[in-house]
């Protein structure tokens, strides 16, 4: 059976971590940046679970467990935040959001 | 068939990621993302971690992105408009350092080689083990993480109550699905 | 029994407790039923101690009752009750003339508002005192003495929505501070050398061993004599001697139970107490023990000068007060441990007496306490008056009520240790307290009423809730006298007996009292008598009758520098003010504006102008968009990775 | 071709059979139910005691025009249906209906996946179901619908929590998450809805919110929403929907009965080879028949609840409830009575 070497798992973690880089660096809503910054917590798990695999340790699968939590914890909190932002702007356009110009 | 299943959901994880960033539509984003979570999901099981895999559908896909679907609801996000001021800079600075950091990842690989996956052992697989770490050798990061889900919890009951002084002297209604029997009451008196 | 004498002081702190956390919610009746029935099942509590005390159903002259020792590190002090010879005395004073204020106070503060506030202060007092007296060291002893001050601030301040009493609990809390700090470099220094602050451990040793605290010296002073004097000090401000008597008249802005109970029963002997106990330190220290007794004496005849010109009533028994603390210190300092005790146990019984009467007086004319507005209260309030009345005759040294007897014994050391100046300034002072306390009664009770009419037509006695622990007290201060009759008339002074456990005689000081003669003795109880006879005489010709007001006034024309520095009450507060408080207020604002705003702000305000100038140029790059920053940090991630890969 | 894939394939088919057809036959029998509990005849028309009904709805249903409004999201509105037909059709998977069956010296065990994550994955993919109502209200772009969406999806997030707590307290005796270990669990011991009865009545309560059923049906509710998520579907998109619930509500049932109530096993009853197999199937059936009477009786009994009882009454009672109960199994575990 051909198995798959691993650095191919490792270029397709950087490729979805470069995608969610420039969508987060580029997205306006802030809703769009937090689904970027999803994608790029997931090519971090991936690359996590895929030396996991090649070093036989399961320390990376834990390691991926965490980050599941603290992204759920980070998605409540941040679209929260959300929510009161728009309450108050009545907009989550983050270009908008530039109260702390210096 | 391990090679073709890897290729079908990498490019399909690939497709939907580009979807995620490129489509104007939240709504559109954030399904495309569930696609990617799924095949990401699919990726797991193939490197031997099919609990993770499960629990990257059930909490991923199954909590935090309807969490996200129900707020681009809630706030009625429409499309992002071609608005004034959009910002090019920030995007042509953005591509040409992603394209670097690519080539970088791709350049170590090329120096390296492609080294075949470590056969799966059992231990790697059994979710005894795992469990065992968990509670174990992790306990402190795993009570640490439920200690920060309770804060968030918290936190974001905190950050998005609607504030309670402002909600009485605006003399504004609660939105109609959030009416309770306690607002109601106060709308019935004279 | 005894093992039961932990709840003495707990009772009353449990009834505080309910009664601070609940009370507002409970009907009054209830409140009343906690406030008063908590002293009451702990007097009930510590008489059956003190039967059992008496009985001396257990080994030794003391009973110690250790609850749990205090751990810190090495350092471990056992909080533990003590039942000597001189606590006895004072846990009976405490609970007896104590519940019987709580009685008083349920008629007295009937209508006031923060009724359950009240008893749960007053509760708490009683529990802090108890755990004062009870102590069996030092520092279980220092903790009840910060309790009642604590008690006593709050009770000063009681109406704290008028303007005086609380600037007058502060001032309280101040100044005894001043004290309570001495007696803590005192408790200090004793510990240092000793390492313990139980009494018995060391009284024992000193006894054994003087030249232990008579050898080394602390800032030049034998052990001693610096913590004799530390403790006096201590004792000055918690029972009011020069020069820090200061807060005691205007600690009268509480109310009266209150001036009854705490500033003139319990809490002001508390320093008398502890100058008792500690005796043994004093007696080894014997020129502070000179110094206490001049200063005792000094504050005595100087409360009663001032206490002649005042008008409002409750001021003069507070001048009286703090002039019969004074005569307790005499005692004290001349070595008369017994006859200050003595007089602490009298003067308990017809000072909360004559507070409580006043306190009837002031409730009938509706909170006036003007004695020039009063007078002919006599018919209207006649079991107020017979009281009172009483009352001042035992204040004022007339056998055989109470006060002759403690206040003779006391002149009596005076005489017997050649104090023959000291001697003096008792007996004149015993004239002057003859001479004002009697004015205040022909004041107040006799002539025609001079009041509003308004007031007149509500004048009515008071209820029996109030008098009956009046009548009690009456009883109490004609009868206390009697335990420690002089030799000249019994066997044995039974009093002076029933301390002698707990007091010290080191040798080559014994008392000189024993080779006088009875003649002599005898004749200075005779000119005693005669100089209180003549003070009443005086205040009758001046005072009886319709014009007495009137007869004042001339006196008071004739000599007008006296009669303003006797009002203004030598102006003691005012120097205090000058010399104390303004300096000390211009050195705080030096600080404030010199020092702090000028030096201190000034720099901060440099390093802050540079910061800020740093920032005008750092502003530039931050735009106030997430998003900018993100790329910055993007892009530093990069670079390090490329650092890292091809470095 | 691969044996064992025939095998999964021939499993699944014998599973789709069952799960496929509960919605013709649950319509009939909700619409003669609910005309019983409301003393009237109800569909009596068609065939003998109505029977055929359900044929003759699903001929009105293919050919009815199939209206798209013109200012919905065209492809998230064809999306909808098919999303919410998906789980339906994949969570059953792990549901065993039968002993291990031996053929020709292979051991098959009688469950579509015999996956070590079993019941996890089942949670997992009905947890997906939320998408197709959330999709089908945003898509049909009217108020009704989107609050009919917003509703669904808090109220599936809420439940969820109560009915996966409400499991895992049954999976701790066990040690496994395999639904097959489970139901030989019960064989050996006893039916877990006995030990665990307020783990039983959280998941019955959280399974009717799941479903969206009455009293929990506030996404739907008929009075005030029209019919929530799903005004403006028709014809066969609207029959679709309709197959994904029954479907759904069948597959709880499924599980339902396998936790709580031995699956496909009865006390007493050791049957190996094919008839126990037939037989293992035929009582899976059965119960979760009965389950399914449950679910109608309680739709045509209780009234709807206010959108914020519904709330309160997710995480401020069934939340804590279902806690409480993995406590006190846990804790019954540890001491080993169980």
């Amino acid at each position: 059976m051909s198995s798959v070497p691993i650095s191919w798992y490792l270029m397709l973690a950087a490729l979805l971590f470069a995608i969610g880089t420039v969508g987060a660096l580029t997205r306006r809503n802030g809703i769009s940046i937090f689904l970027s910054i999803e994608l790029m917590l997931n090519a971090a798990n991936l690359t996590l679970v895929a030396f996991s695999r090649q070093m036989g340790d399961r320390t990376g699968q834990l390691i991926v467990f965490f980050v599941m939590a603290v992204a759920a914890a980070e998605a409540a909190v941040g679209l929260a935040l959300f929510i009161a932002v728009f309450r108050a702007r009545r907009t989550i356009d983050i270009n908008r959001l530039n109260l702390m110009r210096g | 068939m391990e090679t073709f299943i890897f290729l079908i959901f990498a490019a399909l994880a690939v497709a939907s990621s580009l979807v995620v960033v490129m489509h104007r539509s939240p709504v559109y984003a954030t399904m495309s993302l569930v696609v990617t979570l799924f095949s990401v999901a699919v990726l797991f099981v193939l490197l031997g971690a099919p609990f993770l895999g499960t629990l990257q559908i059930l909490i991923y896909a199954g909590a935090i992105v309807v969490l996200f679907l129900f707020v681009i609801m809630l706030l009625n996000l429409q499309k992002e408009g071609e608005a004034a001021g959009r910002r090019r800079g920030q995007l042509w600075v953005a591509l040409p350092g992603a394209l670097i950091f690519i080539g970088m990842v791709g350049l170590v690989f090329w120096r390296a080689g492609a080294p075949d996956l470590q056969p799966l052992t059992e231990d790697l697989v059994s979710l005894k083990g795992l469990a065992t770490a968990l509670f174990t050798d992790y306990l402190l990061p795993f009570e640490i993480v439920g200690l920060l889900l309770l804060v968030a919890v918290i936190g974001a009951t905190v950050a998005a109550r609607k504030a309670p002084d402002a909600a009485d002297d605006s003399g504004v209604l609660p939105r109609e699905d959030f009416v309770t029997e306690e607002t109601a009451r106060k709308e019935a008196r004279p | 029994m005894l093992e039961l004498l932990w709840l003495i002081p707990i009772l009353p702190l449990a009834g505080a407790a309910v009664n601070g956390l609940l009370g507002r919610r409970f009907p009054k009746a209830l409140v009343t039923a906690v406030g008063v029935g908590a002293p009451l099942l702990s007097l009930l509590v510590a008489l059956g101690c003190l039967w059992e005390f008496a009985k001396g159903s257990f080994p030794g002259d003391a009973y110690n009752l250790v609850l749990y020792a205090w751990t810190a590190g090495d350092l471990s002090i056992p909080v533990a009750f003590l039942l000597d010879h001189l606590s006895a005395v004072m846990l009976f004073i405490v609970t007896f003339v104590g519940f019987l204020i709580h009685v008083y106070s349920a008629g007295y503060m009937a209508h006031e508002e923060r009724y359950s506030r009240y008893f749960a202060y007053l509760n708490l007092f009683m529990s802090a005192m108890l755990l004062l007296v009870l102590g069996n060291n030092y520092l279980v002893m220092f903790v009840g003495w910060e309790g009642v001050g604590l008690c006593s601030y709050l009770l000063i301040g009681f109406y704290y929505d008028q303007r005086f009493p609380p600037y007058a609990g502060k001032k309280a809390f101040i100044v005894n501070r001043i004290g309570d700090f001495a007696f803590l470099v005192g408790m200090f220094a004793l510990f240092a050398n000793f390492g313990t602050l139980n009494y018995a451990d060391l009284f024992s040793r000193i006894s054994e061993q003087p030249g232990l605290v008579t050898g080394p010296t602390v800032m030049g002073l034998p052990l001693a004599s610096f913590v004799a004097l530390c403790f006096f000090v201590g004792a000055m401000g918690k029972s009011a001697q020069i020069p820090l008597y200061v807060w005691l008249p205007d600690a009268m802005a509480g109310p009266t139970p209150v001036s009854a109970l705490i500033h003139a029963a319990t809490m002001v002997t508390a320093g008398v107490y502890m100058v008792v106990r500690s005796n043994v330190i004093y007696q080894l220290a014997p020129g502070v023990s000179q110094f206490v007794a001049v200063i005792g004496a000094a504050t005595a005849i100087f409360a009663a000068t001032i206490a002649i010109a005042q008008t409002d009533i409750k001021k003069v028994l507070a001048y009286s007060t703090v002039s019969q603390l004074g005569y307790m210190f005499l005692a004290a300092g001349l070595g008369a441990y017994s006859a200050a005790l003595f007089h602490v146990l009298t003067h308990a019984f017809f000072k909360a007496l004559l507070f409580l009467a006043s306190g009837s007086v002031i409730h009938a004319m509706g909170g006036e306490q003007d004695m020039t507005k009063m007078g002919g209260l006599k018919k209207k309030l006649p079991s107020t008056f017979w009281t009172y009345l009483i009352g001042t005759i035992a204040i004022a040294g007339i056998p055989p009520l109470a006060g002759f007897f403690s206040k003779d014994e006391i002149l009596h050391a005076a005489a017997g240790n050649g104090q023959w100046v000291l001697w003096a300034v008792g007996l004149i002072t015993a004239g002057l307290t003859a001479f004002y306390m009697f004015r205040s009664v022909f004041l107040s009770f006799f002539g025609s009423f001079r009041g509003t009419h308004e007031q007149e037509h509500h004048l009515h006695e008071s209820p029996p809730s109030m008098t009956i622990p009046l009548w009690i007290l009456a009883a109490g201060s004609v009868v206390a006298g009697w335990i420690g009759l002089p030799k000249v008339i019994a066997e044995t002074n039974q009093f002076h007996r029933w301390l002698e456990p707990v007091l010290f005689h080191p040798a080559g000081r014994e008392a000189i009292e024993h080779e006088m003669g009875t003649g002599m003795e005898w004749a200075l109880i005779l000119i005693a008598v005669a100089v209180a006879v003549a003070g009443i005489l005086l205040a009758r010709s001046m005072y009886g009758g319709d014009s007495g007001l009137a007869n004042g006034r001339t006196w008071a024309e004739r000599f007008p520098v006296l009669h303003r520095v006797l009002v203004n009450k030598y102006y003691v507060d005012e120097i205090y003010d000058a010399l104390i408080v303004k300096p000390l207020a211009g050195l705080s604002r030096f600080f404030w504006k010199g020092v702090d705003t000028f030096i201190i702000d000034g720099t901060i305000h440099a390093g802050a102008y540079a910061t800020e100038l740093t920032g005008e140029f750092g502003r530039l790059s931050t735009t106030g968009n997430v998003r900018t920053y993100a790329l910055y940090f993007f892009l530093g991630v990069i670079l390090l990775g490329c650092w890292i890969a091809f470095g | 071709m691969n044996p064992g894939l025939v095998a999964t394939l021939l499993k699944y088919a014998v599973m789709f059979g069952v799960f496929i057809n509960v919605a013709p036959i649950m319509n009939w029998v909700e619409r003669r139910a609910c005309a019983y509990i409301q003393d009237r005849p109800g569909p009596n028309r068609v065939g003998p005691l109505g029977l055929f009904q359900p044929l003759a709805d699903a001929a009105k249903f293919m050919f009815k025009e199939d209206v798209t409004p013109a200012a919905a999201d065209k492809l998230l509105y064809l999306m909808a249906p098919v999303l919410a037909l998906l789980p339906a059709f994949t969570t059953f998977v792990i549901i065993p209906f039968g002993p291990d069956l031996t053929v020709s010296g292979r051991t098959i065990p009688l469950v579509v996946a015999p996956v070590d994550t079993g019941v996890l994955l089942f949670l997992a993919l009905s947890s997906l179901a939320v998408y197709s109502l959330v999709l089908a209200g945003y898509a049909s772009n009217n108020k009704f619908s989107l609050i009919g969406g917003i509703r669904a999806s808090a109220q599936l997030i809420s439940y969820e929590l109560a009915l996966t707590l409400s499991v895992l307290a049954v999976l701790l005796p066990v040690n496994s998450f395999r639904l097959s270990d489970i139901v030989a669990y019960q064989q050996a011991h006893v039916w877990n809805f006995i030990p665990q009865i307020l783990g039983f009545f959280v998941f019955l309560v959280a399974s009717f919110a799941e479903t969206n059923r009455l009293p929990f049906d506030l996404p739907e509710a008929e009075s005030e929403l029209i019919a929530g998520f799903h005004t403006e579907y028709s014809a066969m998109r609207f029959a679709a929907f309709f197959q994904a619930e029954y479907t759904n509500m069948a597959a709880l049932a499924a599980l339902g009965v396998t936790l709580f109530f031995g699956g496909w096993s009865l006390p007493g009853v050791h049957i190996g080879g094919w008839l126990g197999a037939i037989v293992g199937l035929v009582t899976l059936i059965a119960k979760i028949g009965i389950c399914m009477a449950v679910f109608v009786w309680v739709r045509w009994t209780f009234p709807r609840f206010r959108y914020d009882q519904l709330m309160r009454l997710g995480w401020k009672v069934l939340l804590p409830l279902s806690i409480l109960n993995l406590i006190v199994v846990a804790a019954m575990t540890l001491a080993g009575w169980l």
